[in-house]
């Protein structure tokens, strides 16, 4: 599966490292392009305690899908991993990883940044903060 | 029936996460929500989203279709 | 140190969790943009057995030293981290790794791609491939 | 006295990756080159650094000048 969604603390070396022992691509991926966007302590200016990330289960799934179809249309990539974090979350937590494997590395910085984007733009996930002040608010902006 | 889903700022407005609405004849998603929620005007920036996938608000909904209504997503 | 040169094998994973740990930046990065290069069993249609990667020591770690404080000069980047592997390496074994750690995600990942692209023009490694036939020869095309 | 340094494919078509010049007026990393290796012309595309520095093949070299040169590079 290229798409996980996970409701506890991830590792994602792990994750990348236990998908690339399954791929049966040894000797054939010249290029690995990984992201991986972790919990800040700060957000538009005010620090923040935690943040919980809901999401709408079937849809992520179903719309990452398509954001992987669409990137495999593309580019000639050999595979991705996209592993997003759903539930209560801390600071320097990991959120998500999205990882590319191709032969050359402008297919996989090119797929792996196009993933990373789509996902932002397109995968239903919102993000509750809690702040220093344990007001809680809604993210609005996703720069 | 069709099923109903809020999710995020929008679930918290109405105070629920599902319903679900009796149609008797071709609806759209905006129809869906003034019939589901009639002292509530759909707020601006709303995202719908008609089995799983993005719809306009314009779009038709059928009998059985999940039609889900949510603020803009902030995920990643 | 941000440049490190290894003459054996090398994990990614292991050098990117060893540097992040000594990053005063707990909290800080929200984006780590990371690029592995792995030696293929193939190149120019030959299938290849092994790989020497000569260098000039001292030149290397200055260029990429440069290079570096190229990519801090043009993005706001926390911290960045470029790793080589010289001398004698197999199929299947990372080349390169550059990492790159910022608070948000466009910095991270076009500092990411500039750092590979400059390395690949500008740091003094050569390949000596093996190939299959025992034949060897130096590549000359740097895709 | 001067510092030579061949690498890759010059190294193995010189047969040697060091050498020394004595120069007794200022000189080009191209006239360092051919008072070097007199039978040998620069092959095209050979790169040049001084002092570990990319220079152009008409930089000038001093006294004590680290000078390199070397094959395009295919690192990475």
């Amino acid at each position: 599966m290229n798409v996980r969604i996970c409701d506890s603390l991830f590792d994602p070396f792990e994750q990348i490292q236990l998908f690339q022992h399954q791929l049966a691509l040894q000797g054939k991926f010249g290029a690995t392009s990984i992201f991986i966007g972790t919990m800040r302590d700060f957000n538009e200016g005010d620090d923040v305690q935690a943040m919980t990330l809901e999401h709408y289960e079937g849809m992520t799934q179903k719309q990452l899908c398509k954001i992987i179809e669409a990137a495999k249309a593309q580019w000639q990539i050999l595979d991705c991993l996209i592993v997003h974090r759903v539930g209560g979350i801390l600071p320097n937590e990991p959120i998500v990883l999205v990882c590319v494997w191709s032969a050359h590395r402008a297919e996989a910085f090119e797929a792996c940044r196009y993933l990373m984007e789509e996902l932002k733009a397109n995968a239903p996930f919102w993000k509750l903060e809690k702040l220093a002040t344990s007001e809680k608010r809604w993210v609005s902006k996703n720069h | 029936m069709i099923y109903l889903r809020y999710f995020a700022s929008l679930r918290e407005t109405l105070g629920h996460s599902t319903a679900e609405l009796q149609i008797f004849e071709p609806q759209t998603v905006l129809d869906v929500w003034q019939l589901a929620n009639p002292d509530v005007p759909l707020p601006e920036n709303t995202l719908a989203a008609v089995n799983m996938d993005y719809v306009p608000l314009s779009h038709p909904v059928k009998n059985c279709d999940e039609v889900a209504f949510f603020p803009p997503v902030t995920g990643g």
